[in-house]
């Protein structure tokens, strides 16, 4: 609506002046101010991009999202996308120390790569937690076949994973999500939006493709 | 045969299985389950013999393997019987190793992105929205996860990090080469008439400061405060000049 | 030392190259090699500039002292003063949301007060876990380091929290177990089974793996 404003400013104050001559009631002219001043608000030198890099500086890594900063600047998802574009575009300059990253949809600064090395020396840190090839297998599983019960992981992967799934669970990277119809009722699992953010993706679809298997004869050389 | 993989480099059964498949050259697609049966008997036998714990998940599909061979041998009658009421096992095992092999491949390359991920930090949520979050009441009960122990553990630790001083010399390090030229020359009064490079550096304490020793003694010898000479066993030994 | 290096750089690589004639031992001719990259390492592109951005975004509102910056990046403080400076200027633009302030050698972002309705509204709307920052950091340190006593909780959260601690009984989320044998054998607390309810935790093994920090001998045990 805001834009649809800013786009109608200008005829709007003309409008204006035009309808004052036609005795506008009291109410009437209320409400063209009132849009005036709504459009104003946070236009002036591009306020709109200024508030959006100290919200996303404040939140950290806590990020924020579209619907959010649409919200409390009172401005369209498109116009704030635009603005994080324009934002995002400025910080992916070579000579910027940090970034702004999207990932399932929460925006929010990281650190670029070549900081990295020199933070570990600030933070007197080893290097940082890994993450186990059981751990991605069963990620990999649930985000491909989410929502999914324990008994379908463990079928694919062959071993038992209820200490895994606790696990990934306290580390917020899978959530319970309702409960299967199957017999016993068992819990469904589905990846988080930390898991999104952890491994880079924007959403579900940028996943990997699962590499596909021929069932003929020239598929000899899958296991090279 | 020798088996240079131990069971705990294996993910599970499946991936034990893979790992004989592709080291035998057996054809997954018309795959003989004698011979992997064979094999991944061969295995989990090797594997206790070296007193490795073999987990009951491996011992669970040996039983499924050997019930299937021997269910090969028997009239064929009777397979074609229990044919028709599921699904041919050997069937069923091909699928789960397919299907168990494409989740091995993409988790390397989830892999690869976690780390990439990993590269790039985060600060923690600014400390002054503490006042304008307005918390539930008090009592109210808490919808916690370990998830949020964890940050807030993370951004203590933090905080705990960059208040100490970085505990290395900074006294060494600070040193730059003008000063350490001078602590040399100090030096050199109650140093004997010859002295080594070793004697030299008695007082560094890291590399860095070994390094700025060096360069200090060629800007030295430069300016011949000191001469220099090199024995046979490459020992560095200085004279005042 | 790196910027007396720099100034001298030309003179030691002809120094080098007379000294090659004398028969220098590799080793030797090594340690000239490593200090003459040390000194490009944050040299090209203004790396430094940029490293200390990341650096300062990481950090947040804790900042980073001139000393900490100089020592991470191998620059001289005067330079790494220099690099603040350029930095400060380029925040101080009325269009930035958030700016570097510096206070007694500590640098540190702070975002602009023309955010602060913003951030308000934002967090306002966003439901929290039903529990403050202070608490549940508190908790935090109990449950990776229970038993422990009061004193040392404040030394790792860095200030006071008696009153804290007698609120998270109070709610019966940690418990009074024993006393330690250090001297005036203080309480140690530990937390309770509805803090683990609370944090759906069945057991503490659960909880998930903290970054490694190298920390110096005193508190060697702290972070395991």
């Amino acid at each position: 609506m805001i834009e649809n404003l800013e786009n109608n400013k200008e005829e709007v104050i003309e409008e204006k002046e035009v309808m004052l001559h036609e005795e506008l009631t009291s109410e009437q002219e209320e409400k063209i101010e009132e849009a005036i001043q709504e459009t104003n608000k946070v236009e002036e030198g591009n306020r709109a991009g200024t508030i959006l890099e100290g919200l996303l500086f404040i939140v950290g890594e806590e990020g924020i999202t579209l619907a959010q900063a649409s919200e409390v600047l009172g401005i369209s998802q498109e116009r704030a996308e635009e603005e994080f574009s324009l934002l995002q575009a400025a910080y992916a300059e070579d000579s910027r120390g940090f970034e702004i990253a999207n990932y399932g949809g929460t925006y929010k600064f990281l650190s670029k790569a070549i900081v990295h090395p020199y933070a570990e020396k600030l933070f007197q840190t080893t290097k940082t937690a890994g993450i186990s090839q059981a751990a991605l297998e069963t990620l990999a599983i649930i985000a491909y076949k989410q929502p999914i019960t324990r008994v379908e992981i463990e079928e694919i992967r062959g071993v038992g994973c209820d200490m895994m799934l606790r696990k990934l669970e306290a580390r917020n990277l899978i959530r319970e999500n309702g409960r299967s119809d199957a017999p016993g009722r068992p819990i469904l699992y589905e990846v988080t939006d930390e898991f999104m953010d952890s491994f880079k993706l924007y959403s579900l679809d940028e996943l990997p493709k699962l590499p596909e298997f021929n069932t003929d004869e020239n598929s000899e050389n899958l296991f090279d | 045969m020798t088996f240079t993989v131990a069971i705990d480099q294996f993910e599970g059964p499946l991936d034990l299985m893979l790992h004989l498949i592709k080291e035998q050259e057996l054809d997954l697609f018309d795959l003989d389950i004698s011979v992997l049966t064979d094999q991944y008997l061969t295995y989990l036998n090797h594997m206790e013999d070296l007193h490795l714990e073999v987990a009951s998940e491996y011992l669970l599909e040996l039983a499924t393997l050997i019930e299937y061979k021997s269910k090969k041998i028997l009239p064929k009658d009777q397979s074609l019987l229990e044919d028709e009421f599921e699904e041919d096992p050997k069937d069923r095992l091909v699928r789960r190793l397919l299907e168990y092999q494409q989740f091995k491949e993409v988790s390397e390359q989830l892999s690869d992105l976690y780390h990439q991920r990993a590269m790039q930090m985060s600060k923690p949520i600014s400390i002054e929205v503490d006042e304008w979050t307005k918390p539930k009441t008090e009592d109210a009960p808490i919808d916690g996860s370990p998830y949020d122990l964890v940050k807030a553990m993370n951004k203590c630790l933090r905080r705990l990090q960059l208040s100490k001083p970085i505990e290395t010399k900074f006294t060494a390090k600070e040193l730059s080469m003008e000063d350490r030229s001078l602590q040399i020359k100090a030096r050199l009064r109650d140093l004997p008439d010859t002295f080594s490079f070793e004697t030299l550096i008695e007082d560094c304490n890291d590399m860095q400061m070994v390094i700025v020793t060096f360069l200090s003694i060629l800007d030295l010898a430069r300016q011949h405060t000191l001469v220099f000479t090199i024995d046979e066993n490459e020992t560095i030994w200085f004279k005042r000049g």
